[in-house]
């Protein structure tokens, strides 16, 4: 009963700081639309040739905009002690890092979702392509939060080189897209793609928080 | 006896025997390729442009070879704890990332004239590409992390997992329809292929997997010797 | 009952401190002093398990706290040197953060009142990036009370304090052990505190 | 004399602050041919559709780099109070500003440069193309930094309205990008668009600096 | 001689003093004591014209310091009551920002035996992330040194020292008192320096 309310109350504060962060929220929603603009632009309205890259362009916006957010991930958290004091109230760090997880995935992706529909529109996506396009995108995504959660738990451990954990969450990202971009293809088999990827965000909610904890530990002791 | 294939003492002792026969040898095969290459026959579509064939194919094998090599010798660190395995790894990446970036380029400069372009996005060219992004990352990663042990244990892990890229880059000649060649020389079964060309094409291999070979046996006898005087 | 047995840390080579001993029994008051960057700090994050010990033990009630980390840290309130509250929520959100991390079960009463005695209940709805630098370490110092721990682990608590915030510091102190509590905090700052031991770190 | 050290050194500290080493100059690098990939996977290779999108691609990653960075801008100097203090050592806020620009343009924006010609080579672009796509990248991506400085400085007054404020700069790039772009249509007057270019550029240079400033001023008033 | 006429601040509604009035002579070193959130902090930087003023005025040499305020700077240091150095830059680095900055002559062998007065020397080339608490403020502190300015303006120096380094600052403060220097900070720590006045803030 209490360790629910502690787990409520950890949501709570990243609403908090999320909505303090609101800004950097809609200039990433900005950036989207920018970069869709440019697109068009770039490669004149061809109706036909839009409608066979709308679905690239927004996958690929995703995965750049998450790289985005890599350092808002622990950082903040980790230098102030915050992450310390709320492991010290029982929260062991592996499942700290299970909710931040899921809180970056719901504050920081899914608010795209919203702007699908209306990219969508964009590029005059067929109906099932943008149904097909947010199934995909709502575990795409959430694969890729934990890919980040395990980048950003790299990065405190390196106080050097801070677009490494950015290069490895793009690289990554490679087989999430192709499968994620495949599935629209006219000849593919919708059902077992879509599998393919449930697997894979499985198997990562499964690793990323040991290894992001483990990366943490690291981290707080040579801090 | 292949006790040197672990131990970093055993293997100094090793590599100093071997080391000048080993210099010796190379020097004498590459010349013997070089003039084999000479001599090869000139292709009667291509021209003289075959002839990047025998820097282009060494250096993608030996590319795919160092990083087998990186991928077992990860395994034997995780598991065993075996730090002669890291050494490895961070002695042999950049020799492998320089064969895959030779491989890349001639390759770019064999397509310009056969098929009109230095670059296509299929398959196999892709994941080349990938396999250097790859590489590079692996050397970026040496040089990020302060701490040895965490340097070295996820290093390994990257590798391993970047392992997936090898099939890939194998057989996507066979799983995708693409521009490259399919494979020629190395099927199991017979080479199809002329010995006139098959043997410059052998005799090259080797001269480039035994310059391989030297650096890679210098830069684990550094690397061993640094981390002595640590 | 805390006993610190034959505590080692090295950082890299350096030897921070070495072959440590110390025993906390219930009611005691102890005081790290010692010049900066003798190890303090660290200490205090080694005793916390925070960074781990290279050789000895923490023994807490008979047991090594490794074996149970989180029964240990449910006894404990730490401190530290800096401002550890979110700087872009409200005093108010803090402390309901806080508050609910630990389960404490203090009426909102008494917080009102503790924060009445802090000069802060003007500042509810202020964020912390907008108090003065002793305001901030005031809040921080409010968990002490809010987490109702046994033992108080603090790192230069009276740091950016003002005379009269220190004597209530003081007090809270005495209160505390006079209730059995143990507390261990490093500071510079020589407080008029009777039954207070040093634990000299030169 | 003494100044032009003064100068001198700003710059020592940014470029020592932006790459702690020379591993972190080339994963940005790598993390720009990166994202390339990741378009292309995105987008599926069609020959002809690459030639026209590749374009798009290198101008969205660079206004996406400019986003990117916005928090790094002055958020950092700023709280730690770095900018008082080289303020009050005779630097008149609008020339940090000024400094801060040319120095987001060298460190962020021009490590991009380097990687144009190997991307143009991807994408077949032909010879002229790329003429002209370094030379409106250089002109735009002066332009970008100086409105990534005008948003970033706004963001300092953390109040939601202001906030929005910078997005609203942030718009401003469309034209920049829909200009830059355009340079490459077959039809398109090259010399008059290179002259609107540089013509904003100038004007941004000139405005920015005094609007930054401003805003900075605003923002350590109300700290 | 530095004149405060009739000073005052307001932050929104509140105000944070009113009404002060202060000369600073030359060689006179002033504390300024007061309860947390008093506006000791507040009425530094107004003073530093990092906040205006609502009324009254600053004067430096007869002059209003806003008719030229580079030259005033010019006279000044400021150290703060937070880290202003870089913290992922090591302290030789830092060092040479601001002596630069500053256009100092201070020769290198000085500035090398102000580092092993306050035991900093062996971390020249660590970065600031990776010293206590102690040696950032000891860091902080050198600048006063560093920049060779008449009117030193602090805000809780005595924070984070141990004994000896607050001993080597008193005698700074004096030594600087004696070369007709100007001192004014903020602190609820009590030196023991013979001239010093007190303004009192409660
Ligand atoms: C940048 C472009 C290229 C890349 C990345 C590339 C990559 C590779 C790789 C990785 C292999 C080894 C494959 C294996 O062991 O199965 C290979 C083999 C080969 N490549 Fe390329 N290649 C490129 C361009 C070309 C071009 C333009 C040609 C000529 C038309 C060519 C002809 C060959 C041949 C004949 C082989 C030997 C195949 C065999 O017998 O196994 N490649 N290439
Ligand atoms: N940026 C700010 N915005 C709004 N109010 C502020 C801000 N900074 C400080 N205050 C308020 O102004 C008052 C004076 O703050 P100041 O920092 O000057 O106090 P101080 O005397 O330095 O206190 P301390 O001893 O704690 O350092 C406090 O009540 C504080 O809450
Ligand atoms: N993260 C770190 N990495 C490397 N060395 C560190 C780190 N933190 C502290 N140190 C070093 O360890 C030593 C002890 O630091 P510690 O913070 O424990 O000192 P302290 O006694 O608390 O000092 P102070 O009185 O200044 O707070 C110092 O020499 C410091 O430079
Ligand atoms: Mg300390
Ligand atoms: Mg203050």
């Amino acid at each position: 009963m209490f360790f629910i309310k502690k787990i409520f109350l950890f949501f709570k504060r990243e609403l908090k700081l999320f909505f303090r962060n609101i800004v950097s929220i809609f200039s990433n929603i900005l950036f989207f639309f920018l970069s869709i603009f440019i697109f068009v632009f770039a490669l004149g309205a061809d109706e036909q040739n839009l409608k066979s890259i709308g679905l690239g362009i927004i996958w690929s916006l995703l995965v750049l905009s998450s790289t985005l957010s890599l350092r808002k991930f622990y950082e903040e958290d980790f230098n102030n002690g915050v992450l310390v004091i709320i492991h010290m109230r029982g929260i062991s760090y592996e499942l700290i890092v299970f909710l931040k997880i899921l809180s970056h995935f719901l504050f920081v992706q899914v608010p795209f979702l919203i702007s699908i529909p209306v990219a969508s529109l964009l590029f005059n996506l067929p109906i099932y392509e943008v149904y097909n396009l947010i199934f995909t995108f709502i575990i795409g995504s959430l694969i890729l939060s934990c890919l980040s959660s395990m980048s950003a738990s790299m990065n405190l451990l390196n106080k050097a080189n801070f677009s490494i954990g950015g290069i490895i969450v793009l690289l990554f990202s490679v087989p999430v897209i192709i499968f994620s971009v495949g599935i629209n293809e006219v000849d593919s088999d919708f059902k077992s793609l879509i599998n393919i990827l449930i697997g894979m965000a499985l198997i990562f909610l499964g690793i990323s928080p040991w290894a992001s904890a483990a990366f943490i530990k690291l981290a707080l002791r040579n801090k | 006896m292949f006790g040197f294939l672990i131990n970093p003492s055993k293997f100094n002792k090793f590599a100093d025997i071997i080391l000048k026969p080993l210099i010796l040898l190379c020097s004498v095969i590459l010349i013997a390729g070089l003039i084999l290459v000479y001599l090869s026959p000139l292709d009667y579509q291509q021209g003289l442009t075959v002839k990047i064939m025998y820097i282009h194919v060494p250096s993608a094998w030996l590319a795919l070879l160092t990083y087998s090599i990186m991928t077992i010798y990860s395994v034997i660190g995780i598991a065993f704890k075996m730090p002669f395995s890291f050494i490895v790894n961070k002695a042999v990446a950049p020799i492998g990332a320089v064969f895959t970036l030779i491989c890349l380029i001639s390759g770019s400069l064999w397509g310009k004239p056969i098929w009109g372009t230095w670059w296509v996005w299929d398959a196999r060219l892709t994941s080349v590409a990938i396999l250097l992004l790859i590489y590079l990352i692996i050397i970026f990663l040496d040089k990020t992390f302060e701490n040895k042990e965490v340097r070295e244990k996820t290093t390994a892990i990257f590798i391993l997992i970047g392992s997936v890229n090898l099939p890939i880059i194998k057989f996507s000649v066979d799983w995708w329809n693409t521009l490259h060649q399919p494979a020629s020389v190395s099927k199991l079964s017979s080479p199809s292929i002329d010995i006139s060309m098959l043997q410059p094409l052998l005799v090259m291999t080797i001269a480039f997997s035994l310059i391989g070979l030297i650096i890679a046996i210098l830069r684990i006898k550094a690397e061993i010797l640094i981390r002595k005087n640590r | 009952m805390l006993l610190i047995n034959n505590l080692s840390f090295f950082r890299d080579d350096n030897i921070i401190f070495e072959n440590l001993n110390l025993s906390l029994g219930n009611g005691q008051i102890t005081q790290i002093r010692g010049k900066n960057g003798s190890g303090k700090t660290t200490f205090l994050k080694v005793i916390l398990n925070i960074l781990s010990s290279n050789t000895g033990e923490i023994i807490w009630e008979g047991q090594n706290v490794k074996k149970n980390i989180f029964k240990f840290y449910n006894e404990i309130t730490y401190i530290a040197d800096h401002n550890t509250s979110s700087r872009e929520l409200s005093i108010l959100d803090n402390i309901k953060f806080w508050k609910g991390l630990s389960s404490s079960n203090l009426s909102d009463d008494k917080i009102f009142s503790l924060l009445e005695t802090f000069n802060l209940k003007k500042y509810l709805n202020t964020e912390i990036m907008y108090l003065s630098s002793g305001e901030v370490k005031k809040l921080e110092l409010l968990r002490i009370v809010l987490e109702q721990k046994k033992i108080w682990v603090l790192d230069e608590p009276y740091n950016h304090l003002d005379d009269s915030s220190a004597e209530i510091l003081n007090q809270t102190f005495v209160d505390h052990t006079n209730n059995n509590g143990i507390i261990l905090f490093a500071s510079h700052y020589n407080p008029l505190i009777s039954k207070l031991e040093i634990l000299d770190f030169n």
